[in-house]
């Protein structure tokens, strides 16, 4: 039974370490239902490690995760899903021999039968505006609409909390621009966690910002403020221009 | 006891040395090479008639099985591994086509008969027990190869240039050297180790075309339950699989012995399913 | 030791060349209308071939003699020989085509015990004569079947009855490879320990794959036994033969072997089996005219060269003569009659002495000798006449009860 | 281009299947009724490997075991009983269970695919051995004498339920065996066309997103297993019938590879592909086996090494694009729907 008044996720003091190497460490976060969250850090902060604790690609070393007050700390990747989490993962993760109405098709079949399959399938296609692409093959796309394709799959389950992994990582402008779109379109029914670089997109579409810093949270706070927060300048902007 | 520890050791060292160049191959090159029973029994089948040949027995099991497995071994290379690297299933089954033409064209020249040299040596006695002093010669083979490949890995160029094309076999073309003549020459090393091996093996079993089954198995299982740390790896676990396979002989009969090492490889997997050399490294060696 | 020469390295070209013409052979029918059929199914290739050869051109001499001297009732034989390459698969595939395609009125072959156990049922069946001339368990009970070869009491029985009074025998240490024959032969050599006054300290099995055996050399010397008997068989467990003489024991305990004919000392050298024993009904080695004959004969289709041979050979050769002798008997080929005319006791003086077909276990009773092997020959040091096939007549009598087609378990 | 409904083909492949079956018996000799009756027993066990790595994407060399344990419990069974019925059921039962418990023990420790390869090889070689050294007779199944190397020999015939004394002959037999792997050719396409095919398939192509999107791929790759399994010891049961008789070299490290040689060369992820590398393969061998101036052994592997290094795909997948490539294109899509139907409708 989930605790009433719980919030969608949280983690309470939860660690990552390999070998004697501390990716994450000691981690309390917390999202509410319908909100949109940024993860943001210089490479190596931890918050793509984090990202995987949360959906279980690495099994976290200390801590709890709690879904809905659920604690999920030893359930599976796939067991997260079943719970209602969409996942994205940095590299599309799609399959590239199958059309984009059959990739849906097949993701569907997780949580749906018969009709409703189908009904997903248009339903997901319609929010991502993925009509005039629908019988192309996956291999045949461009890097872009991969990524969007991958969307809508994560999008037909119907997920309460949608995880997205550095979802513009070699997109165009024009495509930085469609996809700050759909999350806004997704928003509408999930809550998200984004996992991003780019500040320009984050200021785009996000309500909420979360920095890290080797591998603790090191400032929360709104787009705005953070952006003026001359310490996450320091230490997040700076590595940024370096490496661009 | 002291015969009982010989023996142990003795089997330790037996499967350390079969497994060696099966290491070597698949270390470096994440081949897995299921002609490797082929070519310990070629080793063996290079012994045995250099031997006839009247070649010094020594001769003929350090220099001659050595360098004909190895040449052997860069016709391999050349004719089909180099076609398949980064297919690690296809060098499986293309290997398992060469173990199997291999069986059948030494089948045709040189006949279905087992042959075979007596075992050199003579023997030794402890406490009124005798036994055969070519024991010793195999657990010292034994470790001076693996203390060489260690110190040539350590210490020498060619050791580094090995240790980076484990590590990073696309970056070894960045240094200026032909990853190609890497491969030949650690395919050729790995069947020039598994003749050897097959050579030392000879004269304590017959020497026949399918001789090879009998040890790919047990190779196999010895070099993967390693782990990464390929030779440490093996090391540990031949030292490991020999006590159990020899204690169960020696307690019960041979018929356990066997399976006795087999699910323990089972379990082995089971609780460490990264190798036994996870518990100690994280290297690469 | 074989060398590897020129005209080996020409066969193997040549061989090429045959796979191409292939086709050709294996459609070719041979013989006359009137011939009779018989067939043979041997392992001439594979793991068994070192048995299998001598036994299926054994069979090929025989019937060439035949033939040559007219035939049997005036027809020639036919002999349809197949190679079943060691393959069990090969075993039914073949022995069906010789029943249904080939129609032979009469089957040598079979090598080890699991190729009868295959092919008994389906001659039975078919009512096809068979008969099998391999040294074997015993207990072997089938109307159908003639056994023309060696049972462990006439391999072991006046064997180890000598050993036991000359060495003064009181504790025998055994070992076995690990399957059937191993079993049976064990608790066969436990009961004839035991009526000569000899105990067994041990019963060692090996699987067939075994190679190393100095953990068994050890806990022989711990047991110190006057008498060592391996039942060791087989490529691998050649291996023990090897590190026997290795851990300096050649000599300090009398071996001897069940299963050791010319097949298995060609493997080794003379000075790593000297003194071993060993038994059979035939070795080369015996000095008769009627075996200087043969082996001329046999040089004479073979070459002079030709391999050492053993008593396969020599059973596979007496059991076509002596089915010989019995279709003469008859005057025809009625699988009926042809029994009826075995089971009066047939016998023929083959290279190593007589063998006559025993009525009740459709076995034979024969002459066997022992051997002792000195600058690697066999030297013949007992022999004994008549040895009947005392395992399988306890159990099996297919003239109080005819329809019996199974195989008793001691 | 109109596709004919996959209900509708595999009927009319079922039926053409089944008349041919039924009437050849008629019309070959009877070397050749044995011969094919064998390569149907072989076809089945090439499709449970060509499933469960072709679709599944497990590389199992343990396929040759579970024929081999379903040839032996069948074996067991049919002695005892005296009535080949529930020793079918049970021929293809033991296998299932024993892949249920190896397969737990490997998938949901998550092993990664060369360890699957190698447990599968190490499990195999452990039956071998252990079913090498039952010849004690104290290795008795009720009245079944496992016998070792030997083997059990008179292993009883199928015979009509309830009726041991109605048993079928090398005929009957043909019709069987060759009914039964037509039924497992159409029952996999029926399988894979539905729910758990298409997630089999996914989670061969990409099994992280697979569980990204909620699959529990532990439990999947296990059923296929299970599945294969099953289907594997359904030709062991046809082929303990087949030469009545069955001994440990199924077990073998030769036995073992021969399943996944018809695989690869027939075709990985096809289903037509494996039968017909079944047929082809064990048809050559025999023909072989007759000559004696080549080693059969020394063609098998330069045929397998030479389809690996040139004929990777194998035949079938290579036929079908020779056939794709040389039509037309007249819709852009026609050519990638061939090829992928090849990899993923059999």
């Amino acid at each position: 039974m989930a605790e009433r008044g719980a919030p969608l996720l949280e983690t309470r003091g939860v660690g990552m370490r390999f070998g004697g190497v501390k990716a994450v460490e000691d981690v309390d976060f917390r999202l509410e239902e319908g909100e949109l969250r940024c993860l943001i850090g210089p490479n190596g902060a931890g918050k793509s490690t984090f990202f995987r604790c949360l959906t279980k690609q690495y099994q976290p070393t200390s801590g709890t995760v709690l879904l809905r007050g659920r604690d999920v700390t030893r359930a599976p990747t796939h067991a997260i899903a079943r719970q209602g989490v969409g996942i994205k993962t940095q590299v599309p993760n799609v399959f590239d021999g199958l059309t984009v109405r059959e990739n849906l098709r097949l993701a569907a079949t997780a949580r749906h039968r018969g009709r409703a399959i189908d009904e997903a399938c248009d339903q997901a296609i319609e929010r991502l505006s993925l009509k005039a692409i629908g019988g192309h093959r996956l291999d045949r796309l461009s890097h872009g609409q991969r990524q969007w394709v991958e969307l809508a799959m994560v999008v037909t389950s119907r997920p309460a909390l949608i995880l997205l992994d550095e979802p513009t990582a070699g997109m165009t402008h024009a495509e930085v621009e469609h996809t700050a779109a759909l999350i806004q379109e997704l928003n509408r029914d999930s809550a998200l966690i984004v996992v991003e670089h780019d500040m320009q997109f984050i200021r785009s579409i996000a309500t909420g910002v979360t920095v890290f810093h080797q591998g603790r949270i090191f400032a929360d706070g709104t787009a705005e403020t953070i952006m003026r927060d001359p310490r996450v300048g320091e230490i997040y902007l700076g590595k940024r221009n370096l490496l661009s | 006891m002291a015969i009982a520890a010989i023996q142990i050791l003795n089997t330790m060292a037996s499967l350390a040395l079969i497994s060696l160049g099966l290491a070597v191959i698949f270390g470096m090159m994440r081949v897995m090479n299921f002609a490797h029973g082929e070519l310990l029994m070629l080793g063996a089948y290079s012994v045995q008639f250099a031997n006839a040949y009247g070649v010094n027995i020594w001769i003929a099991m350090f220099v001659v099985a050595p360098v004909v497995v190895g040449l052997i071994g860069i016709l391999i290379e050349r004719l089909v591994i180099r076609h398949l690297y980064g297919r690690m299933m296809d060098t499986l089954l293309a290997t398992w086509g060469l173990s199997l033409f291999i069986t059948g064209l030494v089948t045709m020249v040189f006949g279905n008969v087992t042959r075979g040299l007596s075992t050199p040596l003579g023997s030794f006695e402890i406490g009124g027990i005798r036994d055969s002093s070519y024991k010793f010669l195999i657990i010292g083979v034994t470790i001076a190869l693996f203390v060489a490949i260690y110190a040539v890995l350590r210490h020498t160029r060619v050791g580094l240039i090995a240790r980076a094309t484990m590590d990073n076999p696309r970056q070894v073309g960045v240094m200026g050297i032909n990853p190609g003549y890497v491969y030949t020459a650690t395919f050729a090393v790995g069947a020039a180790l598994t003749g050897l091996a097959g050579a030392i093996m000879a004269p304590l079993t017959g020497v026949l075309p399918t001789m090879g089954a009998a040890y790919i198995g047990k190779a196999f299982i010895t070099v993967i339950c390693g782990g990464d740390a390929i030779f440490a790896g093996t090391a540990s676990a031949a030292v490991l699989f020999g006590l159990i396979n020899q204690t169960t002989t020696i307690l019960l009969t041979p018929e356990f012995g066997e399976v006795a090492l087999l699910l323990g490889a089972l379990l082995m997997l089971r609780i460490l399913p990264s190798g036994l050399s996870s518990l100690f490294s994280r290297r690469a060696v | 030791m074989e060398s590897i020469n020129r005209r080996t390295l020409l066969r193997a070209a040549s061989g090429t060349a045959l796979v191409l013409a292939a086709p050709a052979i294996l459609t070719r029918r041979a013989g006359a209308a009137d011939a009779i059929e018989i067939g043979a199914l041997h392992d001439s290739s594979g793991s068994h071939s070192i048995y299998g050869k001598e036994m299926d051109d054994a069979v090929k001499l025989a019937v060439e003699e035949i033939n040559a001297a007219g035939g049997v009732l005036g027809r020639q034989l036919n002999l349809n020989a197949f190679d079943t390459g060691s393959n069990m698969q090969n075993y039914a595939q073949f022995a069906q085509r010789l029943v249904s395609s080939n129609k032979a009125s009469v089957v040598f072959g079979g090598v080890s015990s699991a190729s009868r156990e295959v092919i008994r049922p389906i001659f039975a069946r078919s009512k096809t004569l068979y008969f099998y001339d391999t040294f074997y368990e015993g207990g072997v009970c089938d109307k159908n079947a003639f056994v023309m070869a060696e049972t462990p009491a006439q391999m072991i029985g006046p064997a180890i009855k000598q050993l036991i009074k000359e060495k003064n025998v009181k504790k025998i240490y055994t070992m076995w490879a690990d399957y059937n024959y191993g079993y049976i032969c064990s608790t066969w050599l436990e009961k004839l320990a035991a009526e000569n006054g000899a105990e067994l300290v041990a019963k060692e099995f090996f699987p067939l794959d075994v190679t190393d055996f100095s953990a068994t050399i050890t806990k022989i010397q711990d047991a110190k036994p006057d008498l060592v008997v391996s039942g060791l068989v087989g490529g691998n467990h050649i291996g023990f033969y090897r590190q026997w003489p290795a851990a300096g024991m050649l000599g300090k305990i009398p071996l001897h072997c069940t299963v050791f004919g010319p097949w298995e000392k060609n493997l080794l050298q003379p000075q790593e089996i000297e003194g071993l024993t060993t038994s059979y009904h035939y070795y080369q080695t015996i000095d008769s005219p009627e075996n200087k004959a043969f082996l001329d004969k046999w040089a004479a289709k073979f070459g002079a060269d030709h391999p050492e041979i053993g008593t396969l050979a020599v059973c596979s050769y007496n059991a076509v003569n002596i089915w010989k002798q019995a279709v003469e008997k008859v005057g025809d080929l009625d699988r009926d009659k042809l029994i009826a005319a075995l089971e009066t006791g047939i016998s023929f003086d083959g290279p190593g002495g007589k063998m006559t077909v025993d009525a009740k276990t459709h076995h034979a009773v024969m002459s066997t000798v022992m051997a002792e092997v000195k600058n690697g020959e066999f030297v013949i040091i007992g022999q004994n006449t008549d040895v009947p096939p005392l395992d399988t007549s306890a159990v099996c009598d297919l003239i109080a009860d005819p329809d019996q087609s199974i195989q008793y378990q001691p | 281009m109109a596709r004919v409904p996959l209900a509708i083909q595999l009927g009319a492949i079922a039926l053409a299947g089944a008349a041919v079956i039924v009437a050849l018996p008629s019309f070959i000799g009877y070397d050749t009724i044995l011969q094919i009756t064998l390569n149907f027993a072989f076809a089945i066990l090439a499709l449970s490997l060509g499933f469960v790595w072709g679709y599944a994407g497990i590389f199992s060399f343990g396929q040759a075991a579970f024929f081999g344990l379903g040839g032996y419990a069948y074996a067991a069974a049919a002695i005892n009983f005296g009535d080949s019925t529930p020793a079918i059921l049970i021929g293809v039962l033991l296998p299932a269970l024993f892949a249920l418990v190896l397969g737990y023990f490997v998938f949901y420790a998550r092993l990664s695919s060369i360890y699957v390869a190698v447990i599968t090889l190490v499990v195999t070689l452990i039956l071998y051995k252990f079913m090498g050294q039952t010849a004690k007779p104290s290795y008795m199944i009720g009245n079944a004498m496992l016998g070792g190397y030997n083997g059990i020999p008179a292993i009883p015939p199928l015979n009509v339920p309830g009726r041991p004394d109605l048993f079928a002959g090398p005929e009957e037999m043909f019709v069987i065996a060759g009914l039964t792997a037509l039924a497992v050719y159409i029952g996999l396409r029926v399988l894979l066309a539905a729910r758990l095919g298409k997630i089999v398939v996914g989670m061969r192509e990409n099994e992280l997103r697979m569980e990204l999107l909620g699959f529990d791929t532990r439990f999947y790759k296990l059923v296929a297993f299970v599945i294969a399994a099953a289907i594997a010891g359904l030709g062991g049961v046809m082929f303990a019938n087949w030469n009545a008789f069955i001994d440990p070299h199924v077990f073998g490290l030769g036995f073992s590879a021969q399943p996944i040689i018809w695989v690869m060369i027939g075709g990985l992820g096809t289903l037509i592909g494996p039968i017909l590398g079944a047929f082809i393969l064990s048809t050559l061998s025999l023909e072989l086996g007759t000559q004696k101036t080549i080693d059969i052994n020394l063609i098998l592997g330069l045929v397998f090494t030479v389809f690996v290094l040139l004929v990777p795909q194998g035949i079938i997948p290579t036929l079908r694009k020779f056939w794709t490539d040389r039509r037309p294109a007249r819709d852009p899509d026609a050519g990638a729907n061939a090829s992928r139907e090849a990899s993923s409708h059999g």
